[in-house]
């Protein structure tokens, strides 16, 4: 089991002959995954190695079923593509271009809600089923099947907790990276939300940073919900000092809210382990599973 | 981009907003000359950060004499690490009630939010803590913006706590609606994340002007905006989009490198801002302190490592440096020859410690091996053993 | 029985204080219509002839339940005010003013559709159920309690049909204008589908006009519905020459739409009866109770 | 308001639509100059109707004497019941593809549609009959407008049709975007019903120009667009706003009344523009033919009643008037009075039927009949009378 994407995902690549996209769409495909399309308007009847590109998602869409689409669209032209994916009904866009406009991005957020499909990201690495799917660029070869469920913002941080487990010999469901913008799709309710539904699924990790209160909303979420599965989080940025922005757009702590502290103290009231290092994360799961 | 105040009311003006008259002054005797002008001005210091007031940044005054004496004052200090480089002198106003109307980012839904109060004149954060029924907020539509009913139920809310200006409340909720539609339009045209006029200042004779002037530009939509930023570098009293007068940060923006300044003695790099923040964390568990954060981001070639490791050691406090690598995009390889020619060529003698994982890290690590730098075997161990080195030394 | 509104309605007035507004407020209280709340932004507090009145829809749908709303306000603030009714949650907004600019209406009209509520006119002349609430301007006096349901796009065309089968003894369940405008809330199907499942209705008198095909689609509805009551429609504006605007804004002949003989083949097609005259109306009205 | 081509021309170009370069000529002179300044241009007759080219209102000449010639013989035409009064002589295009881009109001959808074809130059509605498929519509959110991946939706499938440009899709994909979103901003911020551009003219450097223009203003958006109707009112070649150049109607339009001109004999007034169309039909019925369709409105005064029947018997034609009133808040004495003072005071003798029922129809019925004014039982009984009473006449 897994959730958002698993064997029957067929993926289509917005953007599938840019440098980003075709380089990633290759890795995918080496991963397993069933990359069924490709859009780049104006190149609609040609091919890329052989997946056949289309000019808009909706023939692309018609043409092959696809179900999942990955967005390496440059920044002026995502949050577009974020709508031309929702408004062709695909359940799950999955947009790993970072630097998007925030006023986009507002608009192109409430366009999905509207649609009623589901959208990752922006600036996120996307997500990985091991052994069946991947949509994004997470690193291949550190992703084995197992019954971890993770979620984080940082994308890095992601890899180094997956590569963890794994070398100590725990595989995940689903790795899921939301991404470090102030305004994105699904968040960590939302996917943790899944991961409750998902009965392989038997801890979880999640992984946040300083900046907003989506940590907090998601200790929220664990707290009322009646989450039943054993949760370690990882919070970064502890050190970080307030007003500056560390690197991702949504990483700053302004005046009392997106401290670490915040985040940590909601986490611990939910019931869920702190971990403070990645060593950590791997030794309180493994005393979790 | 952080604009100034008098850029700010600029823009404003621009969009029908009423704003006082003013001049920017960069000397006295440019202020005695407004002054002179003008009348009774208001002497504001142009710095992009709050508390001015209480700095002693504003004076107000009534001759050209004064008004000489206060800009020399003002133009010699320093608020918030900022040298105040100009003065905008305004039209003194007469106040009748001060309101506050802005337009922010709310993060946790994820839109704009329009805010409107009656208590203006103070942070509108302190109101919010204090006494947050006297903050009335609209969330429009991304697409249809701020309707003119959602403004007046909003305009309605806030007049509710000034009662004192009740049998006037038509007339001001239909103007607030105007001022609103206006400074929306700003906020999107300009792709603002915080647009706000605090006071909006009524005036006694009923009518109200923005008494000052607030205005940031999302820096991911810089490209939509190059105009305004070419205005603003031509601009010397501007903060010209700099993340602030730290001369590293300035630096490093124009090296076109993601670099945060910080103040301790250890210099930090790694790729992907969540490692890195994870980075200066270890730093500081292990008991050392970071100098800077520093992603070299995804991808980056050999060049790019190099250009961070000379960035990093401009900083003459910085007595070591850790480079904390995991591999997706990033190659280990690329990262080893960067960190390689970064010492050959610039002669590095400070202490280097690189962690390196993923991608290619095998050929990163013999290549780092051969030329005489020992990777560490996990990020804990390497940050222990840069704050060992560089306790050492000091 | 009825559709729309009955004696459970409560009605709130927007423009209560205008000329408009105050007079009908009057007539429709004199028709003994429960007038609960008037709205104009800047007099709340005040009364209107004993009606409280509030600064928005908000504010007295909060305090008084009003569950329907009369829109009396200038065409320059009409869509505004269409808006601010849909989004305070009233299920039905009638709206009377004539002259609302089209692109204002465009996105009124798109508004009220995404809030799920209902909008009659603008443009029209409101409705009536006889003996129990009266929203809009229809006269007073002609109204009696009966088995017609009547749904018409001209005001004065209706009344004189109200009158004519009130003459003939026929009283209505409810009389409905839908106004003469070429975007507008609910058309002819819409209020035809309310009158399908008013048991009391037995009889619909349809009263079209030139312009547009609301009265084709109309037919198309009482042909593909199974609508099983006996329908009378009468079209106006037949001598109408193309390319002239009748008055109403949507009156008007395009090249071959909206052509009375367009209109009068497809609601013979669906069975309707075809009147020439309003006292074919009333005979044809007659004959099928 | 019909904007003539070279006005709707000002408006596309002022949004960055490109438009050729032109001159408006009201004299053979003029266009004589325009022509030895621009080189071979087309001379093209100013109206606010369609079919210009088949009534020869349109002249591609090489010489300044030929542009004198033909604007000559152009200015003196009368096309479609409009005089020509201005020649728009503008630089020749090379084609190599005409297209149609247009906004139109989807009554349907009760939406704006937006329309694509490589079929243009021709009348888009005998395309959307005769080949269907060659129609690409888009239906924008009407607060979102129409975003870049539905117009390039929309362009894709049009340009599916012209494979001879498939090599070139991508780039002309791109400037439909842009046009698009160039010619919906003309449309949403002029209140335009219509707003088109046919044909949009691909020239062989691959580059769009919009080489004729079609823009109709919402007449109840006019008060908005008070600077454009007055700007075409001192343009004494533009329509100025009229609905056509009836003189009956111009006339109408300047004293408030709607009013339209027909052929026949009967002038008839109501109340109610669904009255009053039923008006003409009754008159029709009884084997009449209408003057025109005359609506007073709701509550109309006597005043205006009397003026109503001043304005219909301007008409000549007009043999005898026919009122019929179904009193809503229109009050019958009102009526009553206006007709009266009409008729004595124009000293009308022609015949006047009137029918008169709802508020106050027993004091309406009262005036009249007391001023020797016998009023019709119904509707159809009155149409009966006037057309018995005019065909006695004629």
């Amino acid at each position: 089991m897994s959730v958002l994407v698993d064997s029957s995902s067929r993926v289509l690549i917005q953007g599938i002959t840019g440098r980003e996209g075709g380089f990633h769409t290759e890795q995918m495909r080496a991963f397993g995954t069933n990359v069924v399309a490709g859009v780049s308007p104006g190149k609609g009847g040609l091919d890329a190695n052989g997946i056949p590109i289309f000019d808009t998602v909706a023939d692309a869409v018609a043409a092959t079923g696809a179900n999942v689409s990955g967005i390496f669209v440059p920044p002026p032209f995502a949050a577009d593509a974020i709508m031309e994916s929702a408004a062709s009904g695909i359940p799950l866009s999955v947009c790993i271009t970072e630097g998007i406009p925030i006023h986009d991005m507002i608009r192109a957020r409430a366009f999905v809600q509207r649609c009623g499909t589901r959208l990752l990201g922006p600036n996120c690495p996307g997500l990985v089923t091991p052994g069946q799917c991947k949509v994004g660029i997470i690193p291949n070869h550190i992703n084995i099947p197992g019954p971890v469920g993770i979620v984080g913002r940082s994308g890095t941080l992601t890899y180094e907790v997956i590569q963890g487990l794994g070398q100590a010999g725990m595989g995940q469901t689903s790795s899921v990276g939301i991404g470090g913008d102030p305004v994105l799709g699904l968040s960590f309710s939302d996917v943790l939300a899944l991961f409750a539904d998902d009965a392989q699924t038997r801890a979880v990790v999640m992984i946040g940073e300083i900046g907003g209160s989506d940590e907090e909303r998601g200790a929220d979420f664990i707290r009322t919900s009646g989450f039943d599965k054993p949760v370690v989080a990882f919070i970064s940025g502890r050190t970080a000092p307030p007003g500056k922005r560390m690197g991702h757009a949504g990483a700053i702590i302004s005046g009392n809210t997106g401290t670490a502290q915040s985040k940590i103290d909601a986490l611990t009231a939910a019931g869920a382990a702190i971990a403070d290092t990645i060593e950590d994360v791997v030794r309180l799961v493994a005393g979790r599973l | 981009m952080k604009l100034l105040e008098y850029q700010a009311k600029q823009q404003f003006a621009a969009a029908g907003i009423p704003i006082p008259q003013g001049r920017l002054a960069r000397t006295p005797a440019e202020a005695g000359a407004a002054a002179r002008e003008l009348g009774r001005v208001a002497v504001k210091a142009q710095v992009p950060v709050g508390g001015r007031g209480k700095a002693g940044g504003i004076a107000v005054v009534d001759t050209p004499e004064e008004a000489e004496r206060e800009a020399t004052r003002i133009l010699a200090m320093d608020i918030g690490g900022y040298p105040v480089r100009g003065v905008w002198c305004e039209t003194g106003l007469d106040i009748g009630a001060e309101f506050y109307l802005g337009i922010t980012l709310d993060r946790d839904r994820r839109q704009l939010a329009v805010i409107f109060s009656a208590a203006g004149g103070i942070e509108i954060e302190k109101v919010a803590e204090d006494a947050p029924e006297k903050i009335a907020t609209l969330w429009p539509d991304p697409f249809a913006g701020p309707q003119p009913y959602e403004i007046r139920q909003m305009a309605f809310a806030a007049l509710a706590h000034a009662p004192q200006l009740r049998a006037d409340a038509a007339r001001l909720a239909t103007q607030v609606v105007g001022l609103t539609e206006k400074l929306y339009s700003v906020a999107v045209s300009l792709d603002a994340l915080t647009c706000e006029i605090n006071p909006l200042v009524l005036t006694p004779d009923g009518s109200f002007i923005a008494a000052d002037g607030k205005l940031e530009v999302d820096e991911n939509a810089h490209y939509r905006h190059a105009d305004l930023a070419a205005q603003l570098a031509t601009d010397a009293t501007g903060d010209d989009g700099r993340t602030g007068d730290d001369a590293y940060e300035v630096e490093a923006q124009r090296r076109g490198l993601t670099y945060v300044h910080l103040d301790g003695n250890i210099g930090c790099i790694g790729n992907g801002a969540g490692l890195v923040m994870n980075t200066l964390d270890l730093v500081k568990q292990q008991g050392g302190e970071p100098a800077d954060f520093l992603d070299v981001g995804g991808g980056a070639s050999a060049e790019k490592v190099r250009a961070s490791l000379e960035m990093v050691l401009l900083d003459p406090a910085v007595q070591g440096v850790f480079i904390n690598i995991f591999g997706g995009i990033t190659r280990g390889d690329e990262v080893a020859r960067g960190v390689i020619a970064a010492r050959d060529e610039l002669h590095i003698t400070k202490p280097l410690v690189v962690r390196m994982t993923g991608t290619r890290e095998e050929e990163g690590r013999a290549l780092l091996s051969a030329a005489g730098i020992t990777p560490a075997a996990s990020a804990t161990e390497a940050a222990a053993k840069i704050v060992a080195l560089t306790r050492d030394q000091s």
